[in-house]
């Protein structure tokens, strides 16, 4: 199994981990622009995050460092943090204002 | 160490007054700050033996190849002591001044000290530009908080047109750092950027605007008059005394060699507008019946001058300009103390409110004769040294021109003479008991008159100082 | 190395007065103000006497280098003194009828409370028209032609509770100025031609080229100076203005020394006249202009001391008339002689203002001449040798110069002869008025105390024996003050008088016979009369308009002052509030407006500001890859 | 092996795509949860064995779980979010797909990786990453605690606030239709 492993990683290409990640985080901007639920915009924010990791490994894996396996990790521990944070203030947006519409949030208008 | 002091003095102390908040002592802290700033200086000079001095030459930015370099040669050792000598009479003016928090008042002109020391020292033309914005936001804060009327939308608008200025400044300058190779704004290796003809045609305004706005040059002067008329006090001496130097001082540092043909390309039409400005400003003056509006349009009118002799660009010209703008400097600040106490007596700055002030008053209006014969350029005061040599100088570029500003004497002396009728003779229709002038006013202006007639008969020490660089700067100039 | 000492010293000398003066200007009484000012020019006057004894004639003069002034690039003008004949003539007679004036002053000013400003300010002039007179080169001069016109403004506007006085000092400064902008604008081109100032180098420079336009040109300039200072057409009309200092200032500044500082300058730089035959012409035509204009306006003032005061006009005209001719020695005779016998009237004017307690108009004075016995002597002491009567001062400074005019045109002779019997015809009005007839005031006259008496005696003494200065071989003298004065100008060589004896004898004669009866038909008018004539409204079209100065004071209200003042005034309530600051609010206003515009794309939805950025990264990433 | 990594990308896209269009926002979670599984496949055939167990450990495990408490108390799983304007929708897509082909783009011209000749099949391993993170990444390790520290902190203020601010209002009284309105305005 490990040589399997192994010979993945040489077997496919690394422009097919970029083209993945591609479609992945675009899909992921798509849905920040599409949908109006912060939830939903929140979950397709770790979409993206995930997008940029995996990338980041497929990277690692083909130029055998693992310190970009670091970075994912600290990427992660962000992420973490990120989310408690973003719920929170989901959580007094749905207080505030009974709503966790993204266009309930127009007070930056000029 | 020089360099660090004078930075230093006026910041730190700037910024233990803004969180100590010492408001009986403030201003004697101030006024202390700035005359060691003022001993600093004179030790500068008296160590200064020609050349440019550098202090500081460290890497600032490696990947654009910037360097913080701080020093000064003649030009700015003049402009540091006019910076310096005149701080301390400003504070003190501020004795008389009634401002709420007198610790910020002081620290925010203290800030202003520190930056504008640091734009007659840095050798860089983005430290200088970082400086001369920097300069204005302490002034800033001074007009929109202790202004007089429509204080908010006269300092907006005052703040909006520098910055204006300001903006094409930095674009004329980024432009140039894009340009030659190797070249990284240093002063030093500034005339080695060569730019062609056609381009430095409209670079010179880019650069120039800047300069033009802050000095002020004629169509670009409207921000005056309501300015130093809203201002408090010191703020117009700031403004006034020394914030427009800079523009001077940019001038000879930036613009010229920067754009050497541009100034040759533009030399009569600077030249006429600023007279245009020097004319038209002493024309106005005449029936102005505010006293600071006046003395805004006498400024308008006498810095007119101060760059039509500039952009003689030959040695009398320049050095004219210089030894003019120290004159200048000292000149504002003596008028505008004497428009201060005479609203602190009076009441307000309206002429018409004045009048017969001599017999009540015969110290003060002595002093303000003083003052006056400086400021219509009598013989053996200071002004007069500038001015001659300004008329030299305009004199070898173009006939006409020299006549157009001989002949702002005439004007200088209808405006002022009359401003003093004005305020100081007639009947006596005084019934209140006024004080004659007191220790702070002797304290301001006595010295300040002893150094214009000292420098009126023995103008040597400055002029030595200014002539080497200006020839220098002018033989570059030939070369290009 | 003692004579530049004393050289130095006479022009510190009262400088020094004036500073203590000044700063003791309120714990000094008038007597012990007066009295040091006195001495202190008077110590001048002798120090003036001694460098004249030590002077050498022959060795043309000497510079005493003082400090280096103004040097930068390639300008080099230091403060120096220049000791020559010219300017010790010019330092005599500063400092002399300088120290009469002051020590009549004493006696004038002793009730005045100011009286110690007074003095400073008087010897703070003394030291201008010295540095005037004694500057080794034209910016020298320049010092010492603004501090004077300073110290004029200030001692017309003496008494500064009267606005009209304050007015007059004004249009005096002004007036001047405007000649300085000449005076400024000759100095520049003289530099700009000879490389320095220094009037020893321009004159040795100067020779050769005849109307040459820049020389042209400069002495243009140099001549609008002197007609600023020394109240020619176009700008005289400041003198009579001034008559409202105090009088002795009168007799000082307007009258004996700083009017003549005009004439000063042109003989000092009279080798640059010579070059310039044209400039020659106008001055020769405004003098006479002048000359004519004033007298005519000095016969219908009522005023004792504006008669004076045209009359001073009309006789700077007769010097520049000389100038004119290139008779440069006998404007510098007329100069001398007029100090004498014109401080000599005014003091006289002023001793008789002061005996009436400050009444200057001459339809209330008359026959004053027994209760005032030593100012009438000396009055018509002044008032015959003003008139040229035969063998007084006038009579020879005055024959010389239309003795000249006779030699350049009989016509010219003609007119200044005129103009002599008009001067002779109104001087004589104003004698008459004064002190003949019955006395039609109310004050009770009292005669001065001795300082005021005593200047007057010698003056007096003067205004009879200056002629002996220089007098003309016919009289049997060798005109000693021309060879003097040919050792600093050489120009004064050239002049020549080509007239035979016969010829200058008739004119003499004719001259004489026309001025006696002139007096007799003044005589016959004034010295009877217990009124005056009536209104100006009631006069004849001519004699109205000469009696109001031929309105040139109303016409140049109208030409300049009022429209000046206009222009001022809508230049800035038109130009400035109507295009320049909107110009500048236009940049603001441009600033919110495309605020406004941007301001639209801030909607605050969130989803439109997270489309807008990802729009600009695509954009970003396309440019990147085309740029590849 | 190909085989087995275009069945991971099919699921993760599949699922993906499910996140950014279900109507509720339950779905949405399940589907996410699927995508991160599916990516943790990836890692295990990228031999990031340590990423792997961490990603499923908090992604899934972690944040998932955190996202349907949220959902849960705040009872958003009605599908009642208005959706966007049809223009804003297309817009969305429109630009989702430019992005994509410009980041494509972008690879077949400019980018080309050529795997390292050395050629370590165990970097992703526990060993490795652990020196990585342990020698070169220490502080920044650390760091991070003061990181989550202060995002604690952080999160407990978010919710004490109203707590504090419904308490010194002493009735806790629901929002008043009006008063809604009135904010939503």
């Amino acid at each position: 199994m490990e040589q399997g492993i192994i010979t993945a990683i040489r077997v496919v290409p690394l422009e097919h981990y970029l083209v993945l990640c591609f479609l992945l985080f675009s899909i992921g901007v798509a849905g920040v622009v599409f949908r109006r639920n912060t939830i939903i915009i929140l979950m397709c924010l770790e979409l993206m995050f995930n997008s940029v990791n995996l990338l980041l490994t497929a990277f690692s894996a083909y130029h055998s460092d693992p310190r970009a396996q670091v970075f994912v990790f600290f990427i992660m521990l962000v992420a973490a943090a990120e989310v408690t944070v973003g719920l929170a203030i989901l959580v007094m947006m749905k207080r505030n204002v009974d709503s966790v519409d993204v266009n309930q949030l127009n007070r930056l208008k000029g | 160490m020089i360099v660090a002091l004078l930075l230093l003095i006026p910041f730190i102390t700037a910024l233990a007054l803004m969180f100590l908040r010492p408001t009986q002592q403030a201003k004697n802290v101030a006024l202390i700050s700035t005359l060691a700033s003022l001993g600093v200086v004179l030790f500068a000079w008296s160590a200064y033996t020609g050349g440019t001095v550098i202090h500081y030459n460290m890497d600032w930015v490696p990947s654009w190849g910037l360097r913080f370099v701080m020093g000064y040669d003649g030009v700015g050792l003049l402009m540091l002591i006019l910076t310096a000598m005149v701080f301390p009479f400003i504070i003190a003016a501020g004795y008389g001044e009634k401002l709420q928090h007198p610790s910020l008042v002081n620290a925010l002109l203290l800030f202003t000290q520190t930056f504008l020391f640091g734009v007659f020292l840095a050798q860089n033309t983005l430290l200088f530009y970082i400086f001369y914005e920097l300069s204005l936001i302490p002034v800033f804060f001074f007009l929109l908080y202790w202004g007089g009327e429509h204080r908010r939308a006269i300092t907006v608008k005052f703040f909006i047109y520098t910055l204006l200025g300001g903006l094409s400044l930095l674009f004329g300058i980024i432009y140039c750092l894009g340009q030659g190779e190797g070249f990284n704004g240093d002063f030093a290796t500034i005339g080695s950027l060569n730019i062609p003809t056609s381009v430095q045609i409209w670079l010179f305004w880019v650069l120039f605007l800047a300069f033009a706005i802050k000095l002020p040059i004629f169509p670009f002067h409207s921000w005056q008059p309501d300015t130093y008329a809203m201002a408090p006090l010191q703020g117009t001496m700031v403004l006034g005394a020394v914030m427009l130097k800079m523009g001077l001082y940019g001038i000879i540092k930036i613009v010229l060699p920067i754009v050497p043909q541009g100034v040759v390309h533009w030399q009569e039409t600077v030249i006429l507008l600023a007279l245009i400005g020097a004319i038209y400003g002493g024309i106005i003056a005449f029936r102005q019946s505010d006293l600071k509006r006046l003395i805004a349009f006498s400024s308008l009118s006498h810095v007119g001058l101060l760059c039509a002799g500039l952009f003689a660009w030959n040695s009398y010209g320049v050095s004219g300009s210089l030894y003019q703008a120290f004159a200048h400097a000292l000149l504002v600040v003596c008028m505008l103390y004497i428009s201060g106490a005479m609203k602190e007596r009076v009441g307000s700055s309206e002429m018409g409110a004045m009048g017969g002030l001599k017999v009540r008053t015969p110290r003060l209006a002595a002093l303000f004769l003083l003052v006056l014969a400086n400021a219509v350029a009598l013989p053996l005061t200071q002004s007069f040294v500038g001015e001659w040599l300004m008329f030299a100088g305009l004199w070898q570029v173009n006939g006409g021109l020299a006549l157009a500003a001989v002949s702002t004497i005439v004007l200088g002396a209808i405006y002022m003479l009359f401003a003093y009728q004005r305020v100081m003779l007639g009947p006596d229709k005084w019934a209140l008991e006024m004080t004659d002038a007191t220790t702070r006013d002797h304290f301001v202006l006595v010295p300040l008159i002893a150094i214009t007639l000292f420098l009126g008969v023995y103008p040597g020490p400055i002029l030595e100082l200014v002539d080497v660089p200006v020839q220098q700067l002018l033989s570059s100039l030939s070369l290009n | 190395m003692r004579t530049d000492l004393l050289t130095i010293l006479v022009p510190v000398l009262p400088l020094v007065g004036a500073i203590i003066l000044a700063s003791l200007r309120r714990k000094l009484s008038a007597n012990v103000a007066g009295g040091l000012a006195t001495a202190l020019i008077a110590s001048s006057f002798v120090a003036s006497v001694v460098l004249f004894m030590g002077f050498e004639a022959s060795t043309g003069g000497r510079t005493v280098h003082m400090l280096d002034w103004i040097s930068v690039g390639g300008m080099d003008i230091p403060l120096a003194l220049r000791i020559d004949a010219l300017s010790l003539t010019m330092m005599l007679i500063v400092t002399g009828i300088g120290s009469l004036i002051h020590l009549y002053s004493i006696g004038y000013m002793h009730e005045d409370e100011r009286a110690p400003t007074f003095f400073a300010q008087l010897n703070l002039f003394s030291f201008a028209m010295l540095m005037l007179v004694m500057g080794s080169n034209f910016l020298i001069t320049f010092i010492g032609w603004e501090g004077v016109g300073l110290c004029s403004y200030l001692l017309i506007g003496f008494w500064y509770k009267t606005p009209e006085y304050n007015y007059a000092a004004r249009k005096a400064f002004v007036m001047n100025r405007i000649g300085d902008v000449g005076m400024v604008l000759a100095m520049v081109l003289l530099f700009e031609r000879f490389g320095t100032l220094e009037y020893a180098s321009i004159m040795d420079m100067a020779t050769g080229g005849m109307n040459d336009p820049l020389m042209i040109a400069a002495t243009l300039f140099l001549f609008i100076g002197a007609t600023g200072k020394s109240a020619q057409l176009p700008l005289f009309t400041w003198l009579p203005d001034a008559m409202a200092g105090p009088t002795p200032v009168s007799a000082l500044i307007h009258a004996a020394t700083m009017v003549t500082a005009g004439i000063f300058l042109i003989v000092r730089s009279s080798v640059l006249f010579e070059s310039a035959p044209f400039t020659k012409d106008i001055i020769l035509w405004i003098g006479t202009a002048t000359a004519l204009i004033a007298a005519s306006i000095g016969l219908f003032q009522n005023d004792i001391k504006k008669v004076l005061a045209y009359s001073t006009v009309s006789q700077l005209g007769y010097m520049f008339v000389a100038l004119g001719m290139g008779a440069y020695s006998a404007a510098m005779f007329h100069v001398t002689t007029h100090a004498f016998f014109k401080a000599l009237l005014f003091l006289g004017a002023g001793s008789v203002i002061h005996a009436l307690g400050g009444e200057q108009d001459i339809r209330r004075m008359g026959g004053l001449k027994g209760s005032i016995k030593i100012t009438f002597i000396t009055f018509f002491v002044g008032t015959i040798a003003i008139s040229g009567l035969p063998l007084m001062s006038g009579f020879f400074s005055k024959d010389l110069i239309m003795a000249y005019g006779f030699q350049h045109s009989p016509v010219l002779f003609g007119l200044l002869l005129f103009g002599a019997l008009l001067t002779t015809f109104y001087m004589f009005r104003l004698l008459f008025l004064v002190f003949y007839g019955t006395y039609r005031g109310k004050a009770h006259p009292h005669e001065s105390p001795l300082t005021m008496t005593i200047p007057l005696m010698v003056l007096a003494v003067l205004s009879v024996i200056g002629g002996l200065l220089n007098l003309p071989h016919l009289f049997g003298g060798h005109e000693p003050m021309k060879h003097f004065l040919e050792t600093a100008a050489d120009a004064i060589r050239y002049e020549h008088l080509g007239l035979s004896a016969t010829t200058e004898w008739t004119l003499m004669g004719i001259t004489t016979v026309l001025v006696f009866t002139t007096i007799a038909m003044a005589y016959g008018r004034f010295a009877k009369r217990a009124t005056l004539e009536g209104a100006e409204a009631d006069m004849p079209f001519l004699k109205r308009l000469i009696a109001q100065r031929w309105r040139l004071d109303e016409l140049y209200a109208a030409l300049f002052e009022r429209p000046y003042g206009w222009i001022s005034a809508h230049l800035f309530t038109t130009v400035e509030r109507h295009v320049m600051v909107p110009v500048m609010n236009g940049v603001g206003a441009a600033a919110l407006a495309m605020g406004g515009v941007v301001r639209k794309l801030q909607t605050g939805n969130t989803s439109f500001h997270l489309l807008a950025m990802l729009c600009g990264m695509i954009v970003f990433l396309l440019i990147t890859l085309m740029s590849n | 092996m190909l085989a087995l990594f275009y069945l991971f990308a099919a699921i993760s896209v599949i699922s993906a795509l499910i996140v950014v269009s279900a109507r509720s926002p339950i779905n949405s979670v399940i589907a996410l949860v699927v995508c991160f599984l599916s990516i943790a496949g990836h890692y295990v055939l990228l031999n990031a064995q340590f990423l792997a167990m961490v990603h499923i450990i908090v992604y899934t495990g972690a944040i998932m779980v955190l996202f349907l408490f949220v959902i849960m108390l705040l009872n958003l799983n009605k599908a009642t979010e208005p959706m966007k304007s049809l223009g804003t929708r297309i817009a969305a897509v429109v630009a989702g797909g430019l992005f994509f082909l410009t980041l494509v783009a972008a690879i077949r011209h400019g980018i080309t990786v050529r795997p390292s000749n050395e050629f370590d099949a165990g970097v992703g391993l526990v060993r490795s990453v652990g020196m990585s993170l342990f020698n070169e990444f220490l502080l920044p390790f650390e760091v991070s605690s003061v990181l989550f520290l202060s995002a604690m902190v952080g999160v407990v203020m978010l919710g004490k606030k109203e707590a504090v601010l419904a308490a010194s209002s002493a009735p806790v009284e629901p929002l008043t239709a009006a008063e809604l309105e009135r904010r939503k305005a």
